[in-house]
């Protein structure tokens, strides 16, 4: 079934069972992201020392897919260079845009290809990608 | 029992199939309804026959679309119990209560629409925010101060503090007539006796009433109404203001252009009589013409017969959620005051994902805060699923949106 | 020269007979254009298979719709050569400009947007009512002066003031591209030269110049335009707003309600993303989807051809005025910088009867002040007779026209 | 021709040699009416004394059905009861608004009969009925 594609079994684990999801105090920046047109929302704490994402912990609330897109973000940047993550990140976003044309690059996305899928479901894409979107707003602050 | 199949085959999107091959089954009248064949064609043919600038033109053209538009306004205005130049053409609720705003706020110290600091305008939890914002800004504009009824846990207005909220103070009561979400119809004679005992102005959100069940203005005693023409069968960029003759002619106009304006130098501008004054610039008027052949198309079936047909599949859907397990209905679960909305939860499944799965069995269903977001905050939910009728729904969707439902609950493995 | 007859069968109106069973000689798009077929077809089967609301549904239907209607803008916005997120859907340039003064009077004090007493608006003595009224008003909301460039006699801005008129007070210049009566051109770089270095914001009324000729806004290096759908093949209903990005994300928004939220509560709102902040409520989609198919068609032509063909019809018009006795052209007798809207007097004839009567061989043309009155009392005249063109016409209609003035001076028995 | 319906000669008699043109320094109300579609103008002056029209004169412009209407209507309702201009005035109105059907009551109307062609072009209704209004807005005001 399509639907198949769209809730790959490791994003359905990811949503029952979220990584690094409850907001830790110690934290660099702090941002606050949410998607108007279905109101989920995203509370991402990030600590960054040295140019390393030393740190993430969320807590938000919305659908499996964004759900599952922010536990595997913090899984992926977690303890990775800055350069790294922003890497990761443009990686994932492209995958998002793939139109279902691309399969995205496993090596570094790891699990995070499950979402592959999810782009040829054009009103999804935000889903996946809005604790992306809170990442890349809080390093860019932490960076600054 | 109202039986309304034969109409199905005039809408031809209910011809096509969608998502897995599947029949449309098209639960989002609520957001926007869909057109039949003749509502198509009116808006076509005007473009084939008739189009020309309305009002401005000495050509035949000119004057058939001059009729053309304002038969329509004078069959709208027929539809609602309104008078003819009562009845203003928008291009949605949206403007048409943004409209109402801004004339309130272009209106002079000393008239009845002028607001200040101390003056409040009350509203309602659970109001689209089309009318929220706009009353919101307003009273940010003026300094007046905007309050609301608030919702009870069973989704109704909750009215024990109206003789509170509806006071000297109040110079505006703008509010619902049927919940987006809840479905709950308001009981407004009490409001608006109430209104009219402190000469508040009372603004109706007819958006989901007017396509659903008869609406008269008179008999309402209300002061203006705002709807849209693309939830009732009519096309897309046209809405309807309608308000009390001695009201419009008192309020400032809202925009300012060609056709609405009595003489004009570079210095100053006075305005046109009613309703011209407030349509400024060339109309909407393939729009036009095309919400009049909804109207007529509706008439020809009865509203009151959609509006029973309606009933009876609220009432099987009601029925059928009922049995199920962790699903629970938003919403009043009875016919008591409530019309052809029905929101639900499903245990353990976001909104977005129970619609996800439903649209791949071609249910179109609306997931989300459906644009009441204070209303979310206050049900402590953070959205919900909404099925929502029109007459072109059968109790064959019924079932396959109960059905679609259990295949939710077992696709996503939840304990019922 | 430009042959475009063959594409006179792709509009169905032009097919039809009128008064006297002649053929329609459509001379009257600078009020609205007629529709090809494709237009119209686009609009309709957006209704037929792909109607929903955009932006909000999960569900297959609301994908394509929201498909549609960003790829129109997608297209709309490279025809103007804009970035997209700047191309905003209004229902008009009516609209469009009110929005801009509505957005004015909503910014907070220091900001760019923020009009007061001792701030300037400077307009011309030729602009239409929609680009006159608002920001009369917008001035009477806020304090600041009205000023306008004059018109000379033989219809051109008059410039010879703008180093005064264009001073540091001066906060906004509205100006029309191009007259809808004289259909002189205005010479835009002096005026958006002078404004840069007052930092004054220029708004570009370019309801008769995108329909006609090329537009790109890059280059024309304006702050803000407007202009109709209907008046360049498409549907009524709709219309464009685009501004530069930087500002557009400053301003605040016009219209408030569904979709153009970022956060709700009944305390506070806070605004989307461009476009969406300035695009409240169910948009206008079909009416979207179809100016979407008047873009493609005038593109598979071309915007240059289309107006070389303009041109030439204009060309031979003027001409033929030129020898008739008793008539005298309103507006620039060349080419230079003018379009193909021609304005004329008959002499002893009042317009009014000088339409009726071409009306009666089939000629549409348009009469009246033309929604700029104020232009009419500054040349002396109390409307004239106007005749403007599109790529349907051909010079058979210019002819049509000529025999028709010489049938209305014979008809009144005016001595030429 | 369908035209000579609409104008018929003693229409272009009077729009060519208007009655009545002319503003008199004499009167007792003073009222402008004019028709913000075309443009069109009329000054109207009138005097009235014991619910008898004693005089109008009157000045404007307009195209030729709106001016040969004012001269006309000035030659009916002078020295007239205004009980009897009112019926006058509700006959033209009711005339102009019979969309072609009907012929107008000679003996009311006499010569202004001659516009029952204009209620066969509605856009042409208002520039007939332009100088009725400001005499109804007039002589309302007179006999206040
Ligand atoms: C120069 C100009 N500006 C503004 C307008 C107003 O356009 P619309 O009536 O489509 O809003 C028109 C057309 O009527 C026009 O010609
Ligand atoms: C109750 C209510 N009010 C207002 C609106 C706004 O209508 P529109 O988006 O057509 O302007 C809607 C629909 O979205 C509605 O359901």
């Amino acid at each position: 079934m399509e639907l198949d594609s769209l809730y790959q079994e490791v994003i359905l684990d990811h949503y029952r069972n979220p990584h690094h999801k409850g907001l830790s105090g110690e934290f660099d920046v702090q941002v606050k992201h949410n998607n108007p047109s279905c109101g989920d929302e995203v509370t991402l704490n990030l600590s960054i020392s040295n140019g390393v994402i030393k740190g993430i912990s969320w807590d938000g609330v919305g659908c499996s897919i964004s759900m599952a897109s922010v536990s595997m973000m913090s899984d992926l940047v977690i303890d990775q260079q800055y350069s790294r993550a922003v890497e990761i990140l443009n990686q994932f976003t492209s995958l998002m845009q793939s139109k279902g044309q691309s399969k995205g690059d496993e090596e570094l996305l790891e699990d995070a290809v499950a979402f592959a899928g999810v782009s040829k479901f054009p009103a999804r894409i935000k889903c996946a990608l809005l604790g992306w979107m809170a990442f890349k707003d809080a390093s860019s602050q932490a960076m600054e | 029992m109202i039986d309304l199949t034969k109409y199905l085959e005039d809408f031809p999107i209910l011809q096509r199939t969608v998502r897995g091959g599947n029949r449309l089954v098209y639960l989002d009248s609520g957001a926007t309804s869909q057109k039949p064949e003749v509502v198509i064609a009116a808006e076509s043919n005007f473009y084939r026959k008739h189009n020309s600038a309305v009002h401005r033109g000495a050509h035949l053209l000119a004057e058939e679309a001059s009729l053309a538009y304002e038969s329509a306004r004078e069959n709208v205005a027929k539809f609602i119990g309104a008078e003819i130049v009562e009845t203003i053409f928008t291009k949605s609720a949206t403007e048409s209560i943004n409209a109402l705003a801004y004339s309130f706020s272009n209106s002079e110290p000393g008239s009845k629409f002028h607001l200040k600091s101390g003056d409040e305008i009350l509203v309602s939890e659970m109001e689209h925010h089309a009318n929220l914002i706009p009353w919101q800004q307003l009273a940010k504009r003026t300094g007046a101060k905007l309050r609301w009824f608030e919702v009870t846990p069973e989704g109704r207005l909750d009215l024990s503090k109206i003789s509170e909220l509806i006071n000297k103070k109040t110079k505006i009561v703008a509010i619902t007539h049927q919940s987006n979400v809840l479905g709950s119809i308001t009981p407004l004679s009490k409001i608006t006796a109430a209104a009219k005992s402190v000469g508040a102005i009372v603004v109706l959100d007819a958006c989901q009433s007017v396509p659903h069940f008869e609406v008269n203005v008179k008999k309402l005693d209300v002061d203006f109404i705002a709807f849209s023409g693309h939830k009732m069968l009519g096309p897309t960029g046209i809405g309807v203001l309608w308000g009390r003759q001695s009201l419009l002619e008192e309020m400032p106009p809202f925009l300012f252009g060609g056709s609405m304006i009595d003489s004009v130098t570079m210095e100053q501008s006075t305005w046109a009589e009613l309703p011209r004054k407030f349509e400024a610039g060339v109309p909407n008027m393939a729009q036009a013409v095309g919400l009049s052949a909804a109207v007529d198309y509706i008439n020809q079936i009865g509203i009151s017969n959609i509006h029973e047909h309606e009933n009876q599949l609220t009432k099987a859907l009601l029925a059928g959620l009922a049995h199920m397990q962790g699903v629970k209905v938003i919403g009043p679960t009875d016919l008591t005051e409530r019309g052809a909305v029905v929101s639900f939860t499903v245990d353990g499944i976001h909104p977005h994902d129970v619609g996800q799965v439903l649209d791949q069995y071609g249910i179109a269903v609306r997931t989300g805060h459906h644009c009441a977001w204070p209303l979310m905050r206050k049900l402590n939910v953070v959205g919900t699923t909404r099925a929502s009728f029109h007459l072109y729904n059968s109790i064959s969707d019924v079932e396959k949106l109960l059905e679609g439902i259990a295949q939710v609950q077992s696709y996503f493995k939840v304990n019922k």
